[in-house]
């Protein structure tokens, strides 16, 4: 831990985009890692990737080093991405099958997986495939297989649902996708380390790390502090009331 | 056994019987054998268990095949998509089963059956809904949960190019699940682009060895056929 | 069982030689068969595959459609069979790695493998691959997956071992290499069905079925008669003197 | 991470451990690394436990690293061979243990170590020597037994062309154990017998894709780099 820095708080900074949190994501990136970004936000992380980074993205429907999107005239229906988009092929690519691509995946071989998710635990919970809703249709793909797989899970989502509800929480009350197989949270607001320690906060974004800490029924510690997360009460949340917990 | 050359897509499907456990080969469009499932439509049987990725898109393909109600169960990693309107009415109107699976677990239990394996503990899914009543064990510190092969009566798969014996090479991530669907099945139909002589696919690029499919069918054959 | 032809007595023939016994094994496969020829004298089956038999062979080591022994002058380093002998490749072969060609072999893909053996039970046990001698450094390389994973099992070996003893037995004194796995035996004597209805005589040559059911301490039945395999009483063997029951 | 191309086979080995668990490919001579082996024997590391389908033939190679005394342990499918004379030595000297895995099970429980299985069921062996003591099933009327992985350390394989990624290919029936070795291991060696730009391998054609391969050396490099 002592290898992290010091808690930055932004106060001067609005809260970050999409496009920034891509970009504070692949900051965090080491050159020369295998990546699988998943679908959607994660995909914009590919683009901040600095050139020569050396980064090798992985697609779970059997290839390593993906290119971008394709443009037009560039399309080839035998070559997509996960959210069957049609990309493009890098020199160095491979292909392989779907139990070689998440032998790939479940045997620890990629570096980093970027996912987006419905909700976060402080122990590293991840709830990112089902809403719990009774006629939802349950849809997985590969998201547990990633979320187990990969030797670090980065996630990428705004810190509140549209609703208002915190997504970093205490215990998930979503469905499970994985447990304790999230390493770090990237939000609008703030990025997270979490794991067997609970939460600690590294940066924040346009809001003081008490103001987060009073937004989120969590308990949390300051990065590289000398104090251990705060115990918040289990019961009786401290969440203020324009933040309710999520109801579905 | 030696592979049969079918002269068009009927042919390629024909003797599939009701109640078949039938693996459909594909992720979205990419090696998805569309004239394969359009000839099942046209075969007949029924009361099918469907084993693929995706639980159909629009609706043609296998969402035709649903839409004919020839579907009793299907077997998936992501049935819910933005095109996925015929599966989800038949979901919701409870006139078809849905087994969802990891997609790793999914290509891992028809490579299981492929390969003999009795079972496999998989660390995917642990502590979530999908592995609710599965058989866990701790070995060396870490959670696993028992999973099970899926074997298929038929594959039904889409290649790139097949020679006269049956080896199959594939194109880019239209690869996916065809290799592994193409170890699990009793009988595996491969619709290909092309078909070549013996000895015109490199041996060090098959992906598919020969022994493993029965009949192949290039693409296009049956409406060439239909129409003459 | 009613498919088979009844037993044939060739009391006129020799007891058939190496070369001989590779014949009847060929005259055997079907066409188009995918076929694995254990190391040793099996490996004589492919010189008697009729022209144009369609027969495909597969090697462990990763290999279908391998071609005959390399002449001198085609030795490739990189292509051997899994005797370690080079051999050479035929149109339309294909490679693949270990784990591929063993899933092949115990996932049932192969049609018939032929094996050499020390012992086979009626019931198709089969041991061949440690003597059970003290000294003996064990070794089983391929066996026990080929012994499991063909759709047949064919065993070549001649019916007595060199020091008389009847090398088909009522239970493997060896050291097992599977349960229940073989379906034929091919020996220079006679030619067996094994399997859980016990041993059934398909073939004599230069022997009556009496005076091998005499010499043997198997329950035996003829081919497509309309008795079971006799009783032999399990205690008490009534095998003669020049046919010492296996010790080691 | 990216590959490091090593001037020579002793820097392709640097750092290997005693009492590491070495997986060393090849089926007899075809795929064997050699040079790697070599190296490995000027390195120094003892104590190893070896896991290679054969416990070395003649004086050279695998062989000399169990001449050495270096290899505690080995797991492998076929120890006894005409010319295994190094081995049989120590082992009946009991200077080496031996554990004896079906070539299959072998080949598979690499492939469940990179392939994050927890262990499998497997019918080859049951009821035979091989399988006393293990746990055993019956799983839709046949006996299976439980295999756990097998990971190794460091994996030492020969190829037959890299990029300078790391993606390999490999050659004829010298393929082999390597790919699925490439994936077991920690830290994966692969000594080749050319190195290629990046792009120069078709990517349809690639075995060993470069996330398995830490290191690669063209064979040759280390004779050439001491004569220098």
């Amino acid at each position: 831990m002592n290898s992290t820095p010091s808690l930055v708080e932004n106060l001067d900074r609005a809260p970050l985009g999409k496009d920034e949190m891509a970009a504070m994501v692949a900051r965090d990136i080491p050159r020369g890692s295998y990546v699988n970004l998943g679908i959607g936000q994660p995909t914009l992380v590919a683009d901040h990737l600095p050139a020569g980074s050396g980064v090798v993205l992985h697609t779970e429907n059997g290839m390593l080093n993906m290119g971008p999107a394709a443009r037009p005239g560039e399309v080839d229906p035998d070559l997509t991405n996960a959210g069957k988009i049609p990309v493009t092929e890098l020199p160095g690519a491979a292909y392989f099958h779907h139990a070689d691509s998440f032998a790939m995946m479940r045997g620890g071989h990629l570096d980093i997986c970027v996912l987006g998710a419905f909700q976060v635990s402080a122990v590293g919970d991840l709830a990112n495939w089902h809403t719990g809703a009774r006629d939802a249709i349950p849809a997985v793909g590969g998201a547990m297989d990633l979320a187990i797989g990969a030797k670090k899970v980065f996630v990428m989502m705004t810190l509140f649902a549209k609703d208002g509800s915190p997504k970093l929480v205490r215990e998930c009350t979503y469905p499970l996708t994985g447990l304790g197989c999230v390493d770090r949270v990237y939000t609008d607001l703030a990025t997270f380390r979490v794991g067997p320690e609970g939460a600690t906060v590294l940066e924040t974004f346009g809001i003081s790390y008490d103001e987060l800490a009073a937004r989120l029924d969590v308990p949390l510690a300051p990065a590289n502090a000398d104090r251990t997360p705060s115990p918040a009460p289990h019961a009786g949340p401290t969440v203020p009331s324009e933040a309710p917990s999520p109801g579905h | 056994m030696t592979v049969q050359v079918c002269a068009d897509a009927d042919e390629a499907v024909a003797g599939i019987r009701d109640g078949s456990t039938v693996l459909v080969g594909g992720f979205g469009m990419a090696g998805m054998p569309v004239e394969l499932i359009d000839a099942l439509i046209r075969q007949g049987a029924s009361d099918l268990t469907v084993v693929s990725n995706n639980a159909g898109n629009g609706d043609t393909g296998l969402a035709a095949l649903l839409a004919e109600g020839r579907v009793r169960r299907i077997v998936c990693s992501f049935p819910r998509q933005a095109d996925s309107w015929i599966f989800d009415r038949l979901y919701r109107e409870q006139r078809i089963e849905l087994e969802v699976v990891p997609q790793g677990t999914l290509a891992e239990r028809m490579r299981a059956a492929g390969a003999g394996i009795g079972a496999f503990f998989s660390p995917t899914g642990v502590g979530t809904p999908l592995a609710e009543g599965k058989e866990t064990r701790e070995i060396n510190g870490r959670t696993y949960v028992l999973e099970y092969p899926i074997k298929g009566d038929v594959a039904l798969i889409g290649a790139h190019r097949a020679d006269r014996m049956g080896n199959l090479v594939y194109r880019k991530t239209a690869r996916n699940f065809g290799p592994v669907m193409a170890t699990a099945a009793t009988t595996v139909v491969a619709q290909v682009r092309e078909i070549v002589e013996i000895g015109a696919i490199d041996p060090e690029t098959v992906v598919t060895p020969s022994i493993y499919v029965d009949r192949v069918v290039q693409a296009g054959a049956a409406a060439e056929g239909r129409s003459a």
